[in-house]
């Protein structure tokens, strides 16, 4: 592979402090370094354009059996969509539920690199992995759903935080998993009797304990064990007005909980919007948006997603089957309920965001609020929920409204008026910078995986750097339209070192790596964890223990992250 | 003397993982924990195996036979790709690579199995489970058109019936069994009820039990054969369980109504939930259909039926199904892999399918190789080779290699990797 | 009455009737048979004769024969007139409510094409709810021919059809002439000929009994608290007492025919056939219109014109 | 109107893609240029030329361009696709997909049409002579919008599943209907004037929606309640429209004809209505 | 010797699958799938003897096989164990499905003097003698 040297661009690194300067960014082997021979090197000249470290994605559905069954149940979706094969790449489709491949490029065409699956059910991990090896080019890793897991609430109705720590990190490496996500914890255990549960001190039935007890001993757990990313959760509630206080209480209750040497926080709130909601129904719903941003601002401990709503015909798809239930109640669509024995479910509901529909006119509004009223950018990161709130392909979009006001207004003017009522969005006046971009985009989220080498351009990090072609000196907010052209296609995608995307066309499809995360256990405690495992398999399980684990087959490409000062008793 | 446990079985959707192989100088000499079926397919699985790759019956080396069945697909207008539900994925995969390269059509049997069970969940969806939380919840169950006792020989035993788990400490005396069908079988002696359902008129039923759960009076006097009140008692049974679940099979896929029965049952238990916890699985028959769906979904986004004559998957059974090109006269080669479409479709289509090139990859001597240009013989799957399968409730396994296979015997997955070399494929 | 002509023997004053602008609308009432179409139709103008003290002025048109109505049936084609296209709207829904919606068989459709009118008046806004809920929209015509909407309302008898919009225009009212003859019987008959021409010219109605009105009519009384009082210049018996009599020597009986149309052409045409009738009968002396020297409406239908133009 | 003129060279068992067989499409272009449009035949890519004899005269805009495919094409599939003027004319079988998501103009096929003829329907007119087969005015798989507007009227019968998720327009098949006519049925109008086949509304919801059979019906579900026999006003407008502008003359026969209601689908709740001419 | 009507159901059997694990040109599997199930009281009807032979004919097609009695099956119902015999009288139209229809069609079923066919011979009658 040759030398690569990007010439000449504004670098927006903003781990390294590099905030918009011209300069030439050098790589090799894979890495970037400090200089490279221009004579062997390849040079990309990306005068008069924007230089940034390969996106990283920390919430989106691209693996598994969820978007599968949401792929399986949208011919519809997809035929809008068709993806002709090419030269260098496999045909698919696109829109809501991408195929694999397609999932692969059109990332990798908006110059992200590195994207993080949100959940991944531990006995389908065979699945996820299966899916991520035929996701070309970006990297991934997949999150491990330990909310309603059978072992975790038996763990923290017996308080054994030792155990749960044991299982933690066993299960993250049977799954080949990289963090804990918890979906509406409790409340998935409890629709496999029909039912949900009443928020964060409702009762998990048939293990007598609550989210708040579940939350706080896995958040606890995650932290002891040093695992690279807090706890990535998706709260109670999601999607009922007046959440914002149970959202708001589910990150007080962490906050006493210790965070792992070397960083603040303790949780991540996924898909912030659809838990940001105030009202007491529907028909009275506004945002709750500025009561959440106030908390979060005034603790650390806290980070969050956007979850930003696009108006548009989507596929919504979570682990939180009651919810999914519930939207199919509300909306007559059709309806995919797939439960998971002893650990997980999860449900697929077609969903159109209508501009008209002041509901989601309002949704729309929190999201943005969201991302404006929190104050530090390191700590509010760009999502969609893909494809929850929107399909990925519009992050763009999302960009603009975050970059532009009068992008925000023009939207506003074409959508119910509910928004400019019921949400605070009218009178916000913050427009993101470059540098601001950078961040939520690529390098908070790299920092809060815990992810050393990406999301930033400073020797020794991995050589992923995307090319926009738009001036920031020149750039005016007005000028929104050119953004979403720009970041849409890439001028240049490289990863690993390797011009993956030029002009926005893909031109070579590596395979990326996955990571997963090994935190050691103490030994005497891991036997006696599986023998206890074990034992409740036989039980309970319809699978043999020995055929849980993914096997490395399932890893071609794998890369290890150890867990980090892990503390035990 | 090697033995091999928590072997997954390669036959049924059931994917059993608890088998215990005993191979002694590359061969297997016993099977523990199997049903009749899958003992025979460990032990018999080098019985009536093919000799060798064949053109036109005739004997060549494997490069010769790849290279014919290459030029046929090359050279058509039309090829079809079919089998693949007795295979593992990374075959599946590599076939749905194949079909794209040759611009032709990929499907799966699913096609003439629950392929209108797919057709269904497009249109309303499904709810479904994993068949733990039947084993550990499930206190009504119910079999639809589905005979267990003859297709998924462990089904009852293992998940569904007499299964015991966390809320059903008794197994079998916690559950109340409930089988309709048009004729006694097996399981229909082995439940707490039979329900006696006439020919072609499941949706009939069906649709009478959803009106009925939603609170309305039927006039009828009896629905499809069986009485009013038989209908209301049944309906409230399903309302007042814990945890209800149907599995239904080919009795209302195959019949009159196919994909519409299906639409039908979905309703029926989606509507359930707004009363208790009701849900319901296709009781998939070849052990890796569920992959065949699977993997071509995650590829192309659609599950079977991919048609790439545009350069792009596009979708429609009924048009690009296999009956259907072959009724047509439209597939003008076709590639068979891991299935035997002339012992499963209709005389009227194997006809037509016999007047085209076929390229069959197999183990064993079949019909469709007897009717074949190309015969490639291939390692079988879960015994000589080792790979995935998506168990009927979608749980992925992975199958193992016991035994090696003869020598020059390469697994699907390889003999078409060389195909898609020979072609010039792999430009990605 | 100093300028006058003369038409088939007949003094005709060379004066105007005094015209003013309300919102007209017309539907055309179906039922089973011609009995039912005109019942709900009579019952549905009925006291409406004149807005100084009925919700609207309404008359039957004419009767539309089977082969000319959408669905077949006998029909009668039915104006209603109101001061603005608000209140012409309230009246017509609460007519079309109580006395067309509870007529047996009759269904409702629109009698002015909406390329004709100034307005369509949403008649289905309200009344469907009279179907609690089980009332049924239909479409008619997507995509095919002229798009169609009606409401579907369960009654006791079947079901009542109503066409979801009618159209409404700014029409003319107050079209008049007095007919005044040597008789009684001869006023009368006169008068009777000139109704039966008015019907035959579309878009018009007669909305007075018999579309005559023998009390006529003028702005006041002596009494502060009428607004009006009978018309004594006109009344033969009175013709001495008082001083501005304008019964002419020789009659001693006088008619008001009172019309509203959809546009003055019509008005006047249908005046022009009626005067022109009226003429014809033995006994009539003299024809002439009422007006309030240009105060009341901003239509002068000139009795010339209007001869001359029949 | 100017018109064009495509003679097929052949019927091949391996299916033609033509969705330029459209005025819409062929409107505005050279003789030439039309000639050298792309069709497809498997995953061969050809010219409309290699295909048919194209001969006539194009016009400069949709609605005066009219097509006549000269012969039986039943190996032609998407003809008059999504063609929103004009006229087309096949004057033979036609194949899948004809009229398809067409919006406006006619498209006639004096045989039978094959699966999905106007699948998707937005507006226009499409007559089918002859029968049509399966899935005649469908939505596509997954999607629940149907035929959203514009008519049908068919000579023959017709397969099963027509107008599956209908939403709005109207079908009118003078022969036998095949089981599951309207089925999941949201709006619109179907008129049968054959034998209406099993499982006629099965699912549907309605919404304004009816089926209405004049030739008597096989069977009912039993989830179709009976409600009356009545002479609702308003058939008697349908009928007269579809003599008067579709010539559907038997449509006259029935106007007095007393009509049974039913209404369904209560497995969904639905108020769907189906109506039955007593004989 | 009469004919009878039927309603035919096909289906999978465990001796079928048994017999296709060993293989389709195996005693077994032929044995499991060239014959179909009749009620006793049908095949008195038709007067069949151990060891006859049945014509079972479908508007798609007829088919020559052996017969078994069955308890569970009750009257004018006939079983079809899936397979290459059973495929003879099934037709292919799958109305826009990709499916057809497997169970519950009319059929005829007879004594004949036909012979049951072997599955070599079976293929080849399909066009298949490419060996």
């Amino acid at each position: 592979m040759k030398d690569i040297i990007v010439k000449g661009g504004y670098v927006y690194d903003p781990l390294s402090g590099v905030d918009g300067e011209r300069m030439d960014i050098h790589l090799s082997a894979g890495k970037v370094v400090e200089e490279v021979p221009e004579r062997d090197a390849k040079v990309i000249d990306a005068k008069g354009k924007t230089v940034m470290p390969g996106g990283v994605d920390i919430h989106s559905h691209i693996a598994g059996s969820k978007i599968n069954l949401g792929r399986l149940l949208r011919p519809e979706d997809h035929r809008k969509d068709p993806v002709p094969r090419s030269k260098h790449t496999r045909g698919g489709v696109g829109y809501s539920c991408p195929s694999t491949f397609v999932t692969g490029y059109r990332y990798a065409q908006m110059g992200y690199t590195s994207v993080m699956e949100a959940a991944m059910p531990p006995i389908g991990a065979r699945h996820v992995h299966e899916e991520l090896n035929d996701t070309p080019i970006i990297d991934k890793a997949a999150f491990t759903l330990f909310g309603n897991n059978y072992f975790t609430l038996k763990y923290v109705r017996e308080g054994d935080k030792e155990k749960l720590k044991a299982f933690m990190a066993w299960l993250l490496k049977v799954t080949k998993g990289y963090a804990v996500k918890i979906v509406n914890p409790g409340g998935v255990e409890n629709w496999k009797w029909g039912r949900n549960v009443d928020g964060l001190d409702g009762n998990v039935e048939g293990f007598d304990v609550t989210p708040r007890q579940v939350v706080t001993m896995l958040a606890e757990a995650n932290e002891e064990l040093g695992l690279p990313h807090t706890i990535h959760l998706h709260c109670n509630n999601l999607g009922i007005p007046g959440n914002w206080e149970t959202t708001v209480d589910t990150m007080d209750a962490v906050a006493g909980v210790k965070p792992t040497k070397g960083r603040k926080n303790t949780v991540h709130v996924v898909h912030c919007q659809f838990n940001a909601l105030d009202g007491d129904s529907w028909m009275t719903l506004k945002s709750g948006a500025s009561k959440v941003a106030k908390y979060v601002n005034a603790h650390p401990h806290v980070t969050l997603d956007m979850g930003q709503v696009i108006f548009t015909d989507t596929t919504t798809m979570t682990g939180d089957g009651p919810w999914q239930f519930r939207l199919h109640g509300l909306t007559g669509n059709k309806w995919v309920n797939s439960d998971v024995e002893m650990e997980a479910g999860a449900g697929v509901v077609p969903y159109t965001f209508k501009k008209n529909n002041p509901a989601n006119a309002i949704q729309w509004g929190i999201g943005l609020e969201i991302a404006l009223m929190v104050k530090d950018p390191w700590r509010v990161y760009m999502t969609t929920d893909h494809p929850n709130g929107g399909p990925f392909i519009y992050y763009p979009k999302v960009l603009a409204w975050l970059m532009s006001r009068k992008a925000r207004t023009d939207t506003m003017l074409e959508s119910n008026k509910a928004v400019m009522k019921k949400t605070s969005l009218a009178g916000n006046y913050r427009e993101y910078t470059f540098n601001e971009v950078a961040i939520v985009t690529r390098a908070a989220t790299a920092k809060v995986l815990g992810f050393k080498d990406k999301g930033h351009l400073g020797v020794g990090a991995d050589a992923d750097v995307s090319v926009y072609d738009v001036d920031p000196s020149k750039w005016r907010p007005s000028q929104y339209a050119e953004i979403e052209r720009a970041f849409r296609l890439a001028s240049y995608t490289i990863k690993g070192g390797e011009v993956v995307v030029k002009d926005g066309e893909v031109t070579s499809t590596p395979l990326g790596s996955t990571y997963w995360v090994k935190a050691e256990t103490p030994p005497e405690l891991e036997q006696e964890l599986v023998k206890e495992l074990e034992a409740d398999f036989k039980k309970y399980y319809t699978v043999s223990f020995r055929n849980y684990p993914v096997e490395d087959a399932y890893l071609p490409t794998q890369r290890v992250v150890k867990a980090q000062g892990g503390v035990w008793k | 003397m090697t033995v091999f446990t928590d072997v997954v079985c390669p036959f049924c959707g059931c994917l059993c993982d608890d088998l215990e192989v005993t191979v002694e100088d590359g061969h297997v000499k016993g099977v523990k924990n199997a049903c009749g079926i899958s003992r025979s397919k460990f032990l018999n699985h080098e019985k009536n195996r093919l000799e060798a790759p064949t053109v036109d019956g005739v004997e060549v080396p494997l490069e010769k036979a790849v290279d014919a069945a290459a030029d046929i697909l090359s050279t058509s207008m039309r090829p079809l790709v079919y089998g693949l539900s007795s295979t593992e994925c990374v075959a599946i995969a590599k076939a749905v690579e194949l079909a794209e390269l040759a611009g032709g059509v990929v499907d799966n049997t699913s096609s003439v199995c629950h392929g209108p069970t797919i057709l269904a969940l497009q249109q309303v969806g499904e709810s479904k489970t994993t068949l733990g939380e039947v084993k550990n919840r499930a206190d009504l169950v119910i079999f639809w058109g589905s005979n267990p006792s003859q297709a998924h020989l462990r089904h009852i035993i293992r998940y569904s019936g007499m299964a015991k788990g966390r809320f059903i400490p008794n197994g079998r005396k916690d559950r109340y069994i409930v089988a309709v069908d048009i004729r006694k079988t097996g399981t229909t002696r082995l439940a707490d009820e039979y329900v006696k359902v006439e020919p072609n008129r499941d949706f009939e039923l069906l649709q009478a039990l959803r009106a009925a759960v939603r609170g309305h009076e039927l006039l009828a006097e009896s629905v499809a054969g069986v009485p009013r009140e038989k209908v209301t008692e049944l309906a409230e049974r399903m309302k007042t369980a814990k945890f209800g679940i149907v599995f239904f099979g080919l009795g209302l896929t195959q019949s009159e109504g196919r994909h519409m029965n299906i639409d039908a049952a979905v309703g029926l238990v989606a509507e359930l939930n707004n009363h208790t916890k009701f849900l319901l699985t296709p009781m998939r028959g070849h052990y890796n259909v569920g992959g065949a769906n699977t993997v071509t979904t995650w590829q192309t986004g659609y599950p079977y039926a991919v048609d790439f004559s545009r350069g792009y998957p596009r979708y429609n059974p009924g048009e690009y199904t296999s009956i259907d090109m072959l009724a047509r006269g439209e597939a003008d080669s076709a590639l068979v892999i891991a299935s035997d479409p002339v012992s499963t479709f209709p005389a009227g289509v194997v006809r037509n399918l016999a007047k085209i090139p076929v390229v069959t990859l197999d183990h064993k001597v079949t019909p469709t190789t007897m009717l074949s240009k190309v015969v490639i013989p291939v390692a079988t799957a879960g015994v000589e080779a080792e790979g995935t399968a998506y168990r009927m409730d979608g749980v992925p396994l992975r199958l193992s290699k016991l035994v090696e296979p003869r020598e020059g015997v390469h697994s699907d997955a390889e003999v078409l990797e060389m195909m898609i070399k020979r072609m010039g494929g792999r430009a990605y | 009455m100093e300028v006058s002509f003369k038409l088939n023997g007949v003094e005709i004053e060379d004066t105007f009737a005094e015209g003013f602008g309300m919102w007209g609308t017309r539907l055309i009432i179906t039922a089973a048979s011609r009995k039912w179409a005109n019942t709900a139709a009579a019952e549905m103008t009925g006291f409406a004769t004149s807005v100084i003290a009925c919700d609207c002025e309404a008359g039957v048109e004419a009767e539309i024969p089977p082969e000319e109505s959408l669905d077949g049936r006998p029909g009668t084609a039915v104006m209603v007139f109101g001061f603005s296209a608000k209140k012409l709207a309230t009246a017509l829904l609460n007519r079309l409510g109580q006395c067309v919606l509870t007529c047996p068989t009759t269904a409702v459709f629109n009698g002015l094409p909406e390329e004709m009118a100034d307005a369509m008046i949403d008649v289905g806004k309200s009344v469907r709810f009279f179907g609690d809920g089980y009332q049924v929209k239909m479409r008619m015509g997507d995509g095919w021919e002229a798009r169609q909407r009606f409401w579907r309302i369960p009654v006791m008898e079947g079901e009542f059809l109503v066409e979801e919009k009618v159209g409404a225009k700014k029409a003319v009212a107050g079209g008049n002439f007095l007919v005044m003859g040597e008789t009684e019987a001869a006023t009368l008959e006169a008068s009777e000929r000139a109704i039966e021409a008015i019907h035959s010219v579309p878009y018009v109605i007669t909305p007075f009994p018999g579309g005559l009105c023998r009390s006529g009519s003028k702005v006041g009384s002596t009494y502060a608290f009428l607004r009006a009082s009978t018309n004594t210049p006109f009344c033969p018996a009175i013709k001495h007492s008082l001083k501005d009599s304008q019964v002419p020597e020789g009659v001693n009986s006088v008619l008001e025919v009172i019309l509203n149309g959809l546009d003055e052409p019509s008005v006047k045409k249908a005046m022009g056939v009626g005067i022109e009738a009226a003429t014809k009968v033995e006994g009539v002396k003299w024809i002439t219109a009422v007006n309030f020297g240009g105060k009341l409406g901003k239509y002068q239908l000139h009795l010339k014109d209007c001869v001359g133009g029949s | 109107m100017k018109k064009l003129i495509l003679v097929p060279k052949e019927v091949t068992a391996i299916p033609v893609e033509a969705e330029v067989i459209s005025p819409t499409v062929i409107a505005g272009r050279t003789l030439d240029e039309v000639q050298r449009l792309n069709v497809y035949q498997g995953k061969v890519k050809l010219t409309l030329a290699d295909h048919f004899d194209v001969t006539g005269e194009v016009a400069e805009t949709p609605a005066e361009q009219i097509i006549v495919v000269d012969g039986d094409a039943p190996h032609v599939k998407y003809m008059g696709a999504a063609m929103d003027a004009g006229r087309l004319v096949v004057k033979g079988d036609a194949g899948m997909h004809t009229g398809s998501q067409m919006a406006g103009g006619e498209l006639t096929v004096e045989g039978s049409a094959a699966d999905w003829a106007g699948a998707e329907m937005k507006g226009g007119v499409l007559r089918i002579d002859g029968d049509a087969r399966h899935l005649l005015g469908a939505a596509y798989r997954g999607s629940s919008e149907g035929m959203t507007g514009g008519c049908i009227v068919v000579g023959g019968g017709v397969g099963s599943e027509a107008a599956s998720f209908m939403r709005r327009g109207m079908i009118v098949v003078k022969g036998d209907t095949a089981p599951f006519t309207g089925v999941h049925m949201n709006g619109g109008e179907i008129l049968v004037f054959g034998r209406a086949g099993k499982r006629l509304g099965a699912q549907a919801k309605g919404n304004g929606g009816f089926m209405a059979c004049f030739g008597g019906v096989e069977e009912l579900l039993p989830t179709y309640m009976y409600d009356t026999t009545y002479s609702p006003t308003f058939m008697r407008l349908y009928l007269r429209q579809l003599a008067e502008t579709l010539n559907v003359e038997e449509a006259l026969r029935y106007l007095d004809k007393p009509l049974k209601r039913y209404r369904g689908d209560l497995a969904v709740g639905g108020n769907a209505e189906i109506l039955i001419a007593e004989p | 010797m009469s004919k009878l009507k039927v309603t035919l159901v096909s289906g999978r059997t465990a001796q079928q699958g048994i017999g296709l694990e060993e293989g389709k040109t195996s005693d077994n599997y032929v044995k499991s799938v060239n014959h179909v199930q009749l009620c006793p009281e049908d095949a008195a009807k038709m007067k069949l003897k151990e060891g006859d032979a049945v014509s079972v004919e479908t508007r798609h097609g007829s088919v020559v096989v052996n017969w078994r009695p069955s308890k569970e099956l009750e009257g004018g119902m006939v079983f079809f164990p899936y397979g290459p015999w059973a495929n003879q009288v099934y037709g292919y139209e799958t109305e826009g499905t990709g499916t057809p229809i497997f169970k519950g069609i009319e059929a005829t079923v007879a004594p004949t003097k036909g012979k049951v066919k072997s599955i070599e011979e079976l293929v080849k009658s399909l066009g298949g003698d490419r060996k």
